[in-house]
């Protein structure tokens, strides 16, 4: 589906991504980890057109998408998500839903000068969407609060949020897990499951969360220092020492003092 | 000889002018910078600002003067910049307190700010016109040139001559100083620090422990300072004139901006693009020409690139080519 | 009487609803103490309230004894409270360096050694010191965070998630450095949401549901308590 | 009954602010001087009423003009200064409420043609005539090449272009004509661009603390120029005052006379320059006012509107300032005056100064009168 | 007495807003404290009409009128989507432009001097540009490309100059005291309204196209260069607009007074409503201008708040809110950018236009940054930007005080005054600064709204 060919981004004189190539198969759902400073995100943002890359090219479906602005990949069905959340902070979590839905009638100014009832009907279509999408996250008690003043982890559900808004392709998440609540994490889990099984979205996530990991994703990837450091089932990269020694690691020396 | 005559030329209608107006535009756009930098707004009040604290200037020269009081050669207004500095830095601080500390518990949005400095500044348009006019103030005295054109031509015997103002030179001067002060104060000081930080994240900066009434007050005072000087040493060099000072407040943004707003480097290389390109693009070239090529080819036309009518836009076209290659200034200044 | 107690705090932001109701949070001197709880539960809200961002309508903060209530939060941080908030927790555009040293900034002795401590810990800002916070990886960004506060030296470290985004790894060597900073008394509150991890090396834990304290119990305690487990945990 | 009013209308704030004070306050002199004869249609007192002009947002000089003239209920006009604001003016409001203004300033030669139903007069002659004087007082001293900037607005544009068709007329040549904006803070390139193109003087149209005075500044401190030819806009004192004995040896031409008036105009003000461009044109544009309405005996624009070219042109007593108090007895009786004033009015075609001009050259760091053309 | 009402009035126009904020009760519902502040508008006017003159009123009115709609066009741009357009002065003198070269009469002789050779460096110029953006598209980078580039711009430029001086020349020497420039079509000024807004609108897109990448303060400097140099073109290129001569006389889409006052009926109607036909004659024309600008501004406020209020409204808040999020939620922001800024830029050119039909003179000296761009900028923020009806109403409020803070500066000065000796220098000094309490009454009536009222009279929902 996705397929990267030797890329690189160069920051001054740094290398972020440096040769990756990986590819991503049609219906599945693929782990990218790696440690921090990886170069995971800096390859998500190249992915979907935030930065043009220095060297190589990402093909969606065999076309060259490289370099394409980040609103043409979207209207070809290449959805992501911000390691940083990125919502619209003065506007409501509802309007943050509502805005995503693409070729809105109401978004034409033509049509939305003159035509009210065909944007009044589609609006009260898409109202009803966002409002499952809220249900859906358990944020419905703050659907009206302005996204400015959610909280860390319901800003994070939020950018989930707006990928259930359309129809994907591919979806890139990044660090969806992050600050979220492990319960809730759970069903976020499922409902990718659900979003894969049922309506075919290929996935791509980085995650630093190795159970999530673990739970959803085959295969998973290895980036360190810019390039692809080992591809393969979870249990395959478990066990594989460079990973281990470069991300994983052996659990805490210090024994946890256990209170009297 | 010619091309020592050629270069002459040069220097005397290009080069000097466009260094001295370059550091006085650099002078202003250095407050507008620091402001920007670490309270985030554009401050329009600036130019009535350095109208203000030279206004001060003036009036304690003239009382020197009356009192017999010179510090010859060199201006007397040098002596009572001093003065100048401290009303300006009262009025500025008064101001702070008066109106933008509200908007700042308000956490308001930049424009706000900047509204608000429009509003600063008619006041203070208004205050300088009744106190001291809206004409033209004589206060320059001491010497006036380093080197005068006709003592130039008559001691090297060439047939151009070149003149330096003593306000040039103290300009110029000035700006650098300044500017590497700045640029030590910010990056090095705890203090110019702790300002960079509040400028970057307020909300952080409290955590960290730094005083953000200290951070706004310091920079207040150092705009202040800055607009004080610019204001007299462009009084000194043309002359008062509180008209001038607000029409002034275009070149001064267009070279915070093209150097990169909040960077203290940036303010003088905008200061310089924005007068050499002011200069040179509207220079006759004729007469250089004429040293240079042998009599035969010397053009009749003026070689002039553009009218001086277009003088303004020449500077805001090149300001733009700059801006197009480097979207935030050739220092890669801020933005909110 | 432990060295921070917040009591019965009740509160919000600005003129909007209440978000804490008689939320009580308490840690001894050399203690940790983590705060669990769903998304939105007012988990850095009470962080924010015992740091005094936040005008409390009831309740108060005494800090060693000290009744700390009505004190800005710049004081707050003179009297050895260090705070990393869980967003925007860096000068974006200060070099690694600098946000390091502004961490100090209130501190007159030499903070050499303590940079050093922190360029040990997370050798990989060592790297970059020269660099820009606002160009870093979300992971590494989160290091320049905790590193910030732990120059403070504070005698309480306030930490909101602060392995969010980090590497297992990475969050591994957090923890650790984590319980020494503790065994040299110095008290740490932390909110997480690698809750098992947290609860893991905590003395004691909060559960907060909707700005109300729903369970309190050591670490241990409510990693064993299958309500806790299956609704907070993630089984 | 009681008082008249008349609108004082100048661009007391903008680009010729600095200017306006002592325009206004030449005006109110005149106006003062009748009060205080007492004998202005019969013991009436007039009153001043000023309003802002802004020089250049004609908006806003309309709807203070409409101010004036429906609120305040001004019987006549001094103003406007710029030409500009003054065609604006008198097209949308002036004509319209059929009101009488003369203006101290406005110099373009297309307010010589203008449709203003007889209601439009000024004490300055336009620019025309000014361009051919100015080169008959610059031939006159042998001098074949000059240099030109000007100040960039109708003023500036219409007398630059003016003086170098009748110049170039004349057989001199025109090395540049480059225009300078008022009121910026640098004028080097304008300098530079100048000083390229030679020229054996520079001519400076412009105003005197404006960018007129800047350009001749940046002349001298670099050598571009020596000796400049003044306009109009340039002559007054505060000039070789503020730059001193460098300027000497420079001259030019100002509206005025070989009668003493403009220094009997200087001894009557007390505080203020009335050597200042555009002063002594104030002070006569009020008198005239003044005259012809004691001379309709109405403060009916509509009806005093006729008399104005009779009290400012031959026959009749020459009228100088100071005399007005004379004049108005002389005009109650039944006489004739000619008002000569402090610019020497002499209203030709439809109501315009005929442009006498008196030719100065600056001496010892002051100017001094030299000629009268 | 005139000026006490004034200020009474404009006190209550503070209270209506503030007093719920000061006396820490509920603010009132936005309805009623909106309409309340449009009543008190349209009350400051009738006192206006009924204590200074009607005359005065009405032509305050009508500046009000084309200020709310400048006010709405940069609403558009910044209270939609964030775009800092500083360059307001260059659009609406664009508008100016249109209104001299749609209704002035034309010059057959300049015409036929000049018109062909302006006509054919016009179709020169635009070939060398289009020769360059080709060349600059379809050469990769290199060497090769700057040199070609370059030569075609050089050519270009000495052949256009060629044909452009002489025309020129030609041009300008035609009866220069009052004509000197090719003149209009001379049709109705009004279809200059339109084609105002089309001049405003291709020079935006222009702009847009190569400037609209630029951020905040940058952007705005950047527009403001750019009006700048509209406005010294306009000043200099004499053959097309007469430059700083200025073109007066231009003819109006209304009757003129004089003629009403000779017309038999206009004056049986005033004799019949008890009014002086003079008088009444100015009132009927500005009456005529404020019904033609009323029409445009409340076509242009429907169209703005219909357009606000819909999806595309939403987008719009999106992208000002966050333009990277809402890229990668598919919106084309670099697309919508370019749309409000021609959208905003046509209704300041339509503004334009009328300005100048108002004047009946295109005076290019007037386009100065402080009346012609922070002026309007004032109106926004204060009227309370992102709310049109927040524009219109800072549109109304501060083209009022800019005209009326010159009486109420002098009655406050008078009132200072008043205890002190007439000969007191103190006092002298202070009459004759008079003037400056303008600039200074307008700052103080800013501070204060803002200070009470810091997103705006009517702030944002
Ligand atoms: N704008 C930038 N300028 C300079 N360096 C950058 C910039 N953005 C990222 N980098 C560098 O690129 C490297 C990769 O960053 P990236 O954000 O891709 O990491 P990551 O794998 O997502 O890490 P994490 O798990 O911490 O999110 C980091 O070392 C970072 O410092
Ligand atoms: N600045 C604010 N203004 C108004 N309401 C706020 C603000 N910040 C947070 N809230 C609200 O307060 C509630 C609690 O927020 P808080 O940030 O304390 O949650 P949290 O427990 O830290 O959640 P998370 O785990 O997601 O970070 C949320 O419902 C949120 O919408
Ligand atoms: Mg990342
Ligand atoms: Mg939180």
């Amino acid at each position: 589906m996705i397929k990267v060919e030797n890329l690189a981004k160069r920051f001054g004189g740094f290398y972020a991504v440096n040769n990756a190539s990986l590819e991503i198969a049609k219906g599945s759902i693929t782990g990218l980890i790696g440690p921090n400073g990886a170069g995971k995100t800096t390859l998500f943002n190249v992915i979907a057109g935030v930065h043009k890359p220095s060297a190589g090219r990402v093909l969606l479906d065999g076309e060259d998408i490289t370099g394409l602005p980040p609103h043409s990949l979207f209207d070809r069905g290449l959805l992501r998500t911000f390691q940083i959340a990125h919502e619209f902070s003065t506007m409501t979590v509802r309007e943050n839903l509502m805005m995503v839905p693409p070729d809105q009638a109401g978004e034409r100014l033509w049509d939305a000068w003159f035509k009210p009832g065909l944007v009044r009907s589609q609006e009260a279509e898409i109202r009803k969407k966002a409002d499952e999408v809220i249900e859906f996250l358990e944020i419905s008690h703050v659907a009206d609060e302005l996204a400015g003043n959610l909280s860390g982890g319901q800003k994070k559900l939020l950018e989930l949020g707006r990928t259930m808004m359309v129809d994907a392709k591919i979806v890139f998440l990044d660090e969806v897990g992050a600050g979220v609540n492990r319960t809730l994490l759970n069903t976020i889990g499922d409902a990718i499951l659900r979003l894969n099984k049922e309506r075919g979205y290929t996935f791509c996530m980085i995650e630093h969360d190795m159970d999530f990991i673990g739970r959803l994703c085959d295969p998973v990837i290895v980036m360190a220092e810019g390039t692809v450091l080992a591809e393969g089932t979870i249990d395959d990269i478990k066990s594989n020492e460079q990973v281990i020694e470069a991300y994983l690691g052996t659990g805490l020396k210090n024994k946890p003092q256990v209170s009297a | 000889m010619e091309l020592l005559n050629a270069f002459i030329l040069l220097s005397n209608f290009v080069l000097v002018p466009a260094i001295a107006y370059g550091s006085q535009l650099a002078l202003g756009a250095l407050g507008v910078t620091l402001i920007y930098g670490i309270l985030r707004f554009s401050n329009f009040a600036h130019g009535d600002t350095m109208a203000f604290g030279a206004m001060v200037t003036i009036l304690f020269t003239w009382w020197f003067q009356s009192m017999g009081i010179s510090i010859d050669p060199l201006p007397t207004a040098l002596l009572a910049l001093p003065f100048g500095i401290l009303c300006c830095i009262g009025f500025v601080l008064a101001t702070d307190r008066i109106v933008y500390r509200f908007y700042r518990r308000q956490k308001a949005a930049p424009v706000i700010f900047l509204i608000a400095s429009m509003g600063v500044m008619f006041v203070t348009n208004g205050i300088v016109r009744f106190i001291i006019g809206p004409n033209d103030q004589q206060f320059a005295d001491g010497e006036r040139f380093i080197v005068k054109a006709r003592t130039f031509k008559q001691m090297t015997g060439l047939e151009e001559g070149l003149s330096f103002k003593v306000s040039q030179g103290i300009t110029v001067v000035t700006a650098i100083l300044v500017v590497i002060a700045l640029f030590w104060f910010l990056n090095r000081t705890r203090t110019g620090k702790s300002m960079r930080a509040y400028s970057d994240n307020e909300d952080l900066a409290l955590l960290s422990g730094i005083n953000p009434d200290k951070v706004v007050m310091v920079a207040w005072i150092i705009a202040a300072t800055l607009a004080t000087i610019a204001g007299t040493l462009y009084g000194l060099d043309k002359s008062f004139k509180p008209f001038t000072y607000l029409q002034l407040l275009l070149p001064i943004f267009a070279a915070a901006i093209v150097g990169g707003l909040g960077s203290p480097i940036g303010a003088i290389a905008g200061g310089f693009v924005i007068a050499f390109s002011e200069i040179m693009v509207t220079y006759a070239y004729k007469k250089f020409i004429a040293y240079l090529v042998p009599e035969s080819w010397e053009p009749d036309t003026l070689v002039q690139l553009l009218s001086t009518d277009y003088k303004f836009a020449v500077s805001f076209m090149i300001l733009l080519l700059v801006l197009l290659f480097r979207p935030t200034g050739i220092f890669a200044g801020k933005s909110v | 009487m432990s060295y921070l107690s917040a009591s019965n705090m009740t509160g919000g932001y600005g003129r909007g609803a209440d978000i804490l109701h008689d939320c009580t949070i308490e840690a001894a001197e050399g203690e940790i103490a983590v705060i669990v709880g769903p998304n939105g539960a007012g988990k850095s809200t009470a962080m924010k309230a015992v740091f005094g961002m936040l005008n409390l309508r009831k309740g108060s903060v005494t800090l060693d004894g000290e009744d700390i209530t009505r004190l800005t939060p710049q004081d707050r941080v003179a009297k050895g409270m260090a705070f990393v908030p869980q967003t925007s927790n860096v000068f974006p555009s200060m070099s690694v360096e600098e946000n390091l040293e502004m961490g100090a900034f209130l501190r007159r002795d030499n903070i050499n050694g303590t940079m050093e401590q922190v360029y040990e810990l997370f050798p990989i800002l060592k790297e970059k010191r020269r660099q820009n916070a606002g160009e870093l990886s979300g992971g590494q960004r989160q290091q320049v965070a905790v590193g910030r506060a732990l120059m403070t030296q504070p005698k309480l470290l306030m930490l909101d998630e602060p392995t969010a985004g980090v590497s297992p790894i990475v969050m591994d060597e957090l923890f650790d450095r984590i319980i020494e900073v503790a065994r040299t008394g110095i008290s740490i509150l932390m909110v997480e949401q690698n809750a098992r991890q947290a609860l893991n090396i905590a003395d004691k834990g909060y559960v907060l549901v909707q700005g109300r304290n729903r369970f309190t119990d050591t670490g241990e305690a409510l990693m064993n308590d299958p309500e806790v487990r299956k609704s907070f945990l993630g089984g | 009954h009681g008082d008249v009013k008349l609108g004082v209308i100048l661009g007391f704030t903008g680009p010729i602010e600095s200017l306006t004070p002592a325009m206004a306050a030449g005006a109110e002199q005149a106006m003062s001087e009748v009060s205080e004869s007492g004998k202005f249609m019969g013991g009436k007192s007039i009153t001043s009423v000023r309003a802002d002009s802004t020089c250049v947002d004609s908006a806003a000089a309309s709807a203070a003009a409409e101010r004036l003239i429906t609120s305040d209920g001004v019987s006549g006009i001094v103003g406007a200064d710029c030409s500009g604001v003054t065609t604006a003016i008198l097209t949308n409001v002036a004509v319209a409420n059929g009101m009488v203004m003369i203006s101290p300033s406005a110099t373009s030669p297309a307010l010589s043609d203008v449709e203003d139903n007889g209601l439009f007069f000024r004490t300055s002659p336009s620019d025309a005539r000014q361009g051919q004087v100015m080169t008959e007082v610059i031939m006159d001293r042998d001098i074949k090449s000059v240099a030109i900037t000007y100040t960039n607005n109708d003023y500036g544009k219409g007398l630059a272009d003016a003086f170098q068709s009748s110049f170039e007329a004349a057989g001199g040549t025109v090395t540049i004509s480059a225009a300078h904006e008022d009121g910026k803070a640098d004028y080097s390139a304008e300098v530079g661009a100048l000083a390229a193109a030679g020229g054996d003087v520079l001519v400076v149209v412009g105003y005197l603390d404006q960018g007129g005075k800047g350009v001749i500044e940046g002349s001298l401190d670099s050598g571009a120029f020596d000796t400049f030819v003044l306009s109009d806009g340039m002559v007054g004192d505060s000039l070789p005052e503020a730059i001193g004995s460098d300027l000497n040896g420079s001259f030019g031409q100002a509206p005025g006379t070989d009668s003493e008036g403009a220094a009997m105009l200087n001894d009557l003000m007390a505080d203020v320059d009335a050597s200042a461009p555009y002063v002594a044109e104030s002070y006569d544009a009020a008198a005239l006012i003044a005259l012809a309405m004691q001379a309709a005996d109405s403060t009916d624009p509509s009806v005093y509107k006729e008399k104005i070219m009779d009290v400012a042109n031959a026959p009749g007593e020459k009228i100088m300032p100071g005399e007005l108090g004379k004049a108005l007895e002389i005009i109650a009786g039944g006489g004739d005056v000619d008002y000569v004033g402090g610019s020497n009015v002499e209203l030709i075609g439809a109501g315009e100064s005929a442009g006498s001009y008196r030719e100065i050259e600056i001496k010892d760091g002051a100017l001094s009168t030299v000629g009268f053309r | 007495m005139i000026v006490t009402l004034l200020g009474l009035a404009c006190f209550a126009l503070l209270v209506v807003s503030l007093t719920p904020r000061l006396v820490g009760m509920a603010p009132l519902p936005d309805r009623i404290r909106n309409v309340s502040l449009f009543a008190i508008m349209a009350l400051l006017i009738t006192i206006v009409g009924l204590i200074q003159s009607w005359n005065v009123a009405l032509a305050l009115l009508n500046l009000c009128l084309i200020s709310s709609i400048m006010a709405l066009g940069v609403n558009i741009q910044w209270g939609y989507a964030g775009l800092l357009n500083v360059g307001i002065m260059g659009f609406a003198a664009l508008g100016g432009v249109a209104a001299v070269l749609i209704s002035a009469d034309p010059v057959a002789d300049a015409w036929a001097a000049g018109a062909l050779g302006i006509f054919v460096s016009f179709i020169l110029a635009v070939v060398t540009v289009m020769a360059a953006i080709y060349t600059y598209r379809n050469i990769a980078p290199s060497m090769a490309r700057n040199l070609a580039l370059f030569a075609i711009i050089v050519i270009g430029l000495v052949v256009i100059r060629y044909f452009y001086g002489p025309a020129r020349d030609a041009i300008e020497d035609v009866n220069p005291a009052s004509e000197g420039y090719l003149g209009g079509l001379g049709l109705p000024i009004i279809l200059a309204w339109p084609v105002g807004g089309v001049f405003a609108g291709l020079a935006a897109w222009v702009i847009g196209k190569t400037a609209l990448g630029l951020r905040s303060d940058y952007l705005a400097i950047a527009t403001l260069g750019i009006a700048e140099i509209i406005v010294a073109i306009i000043k200099h290129e004499d053959w097309l607009t007469r430059g700083v001569k200025n073109v007066s006389g231009l003819p109006r889409p209304v009757p003129y007074e004089i003629d009403l006052q000779q017309s038999q009926w206009f004056v049986d109607l005033a004799t019949r409503l008890g009014q002086d036909p003079a008088l009444s004659s100015s009132v009927f024309v500005k009456l005529c201008y404020a019904i033609l600008f009323a029409i445009v501004l409340l076509a242009v406020l429907w169209l703005s708040e219909r357009a606000l209020n819909s999806p595309w409204g939403r987008m719009m808040r999106a992208i000002r809110d966050n333009e990277v999020s809402a890229n990668a939620m598919g919106k084309d922001v670099v697309a919508r950018h370019l749309q409000v800024f021609v959208l905003g830029s046509i209704v300041v050119g339509i503004a334009g236009a009328m300005l100048t039909t108002l004047d009946g003179q295109l005076t290019p000296g007037a386009y100065q940054p402080l009346r012609f761009t922070f002026l309007i900028w004032v109106m926004v923020i204060l009227g309370g930007s992102g709310n049109n009806w927040g524009a219109v109403l800072g549109g109304f409020v501060v083209w009022f005080f800019w005209i009326q803070a010159e009486p109420i500066g002098s009655w406050l000065m008078e009132t200072i005054t008043s205890g002190m000796a007439e000969d007191n220098a103190l006092r002298i000094h202070l009459l004759n600064s008079t003037a400056h309490m303008r600039l200074m009454t307008m700052g103080i009536i800013l501070l204060l709204v803002l200070r009470f009222s810091p997103r705006g009279l009517i702030p944002e929902k």
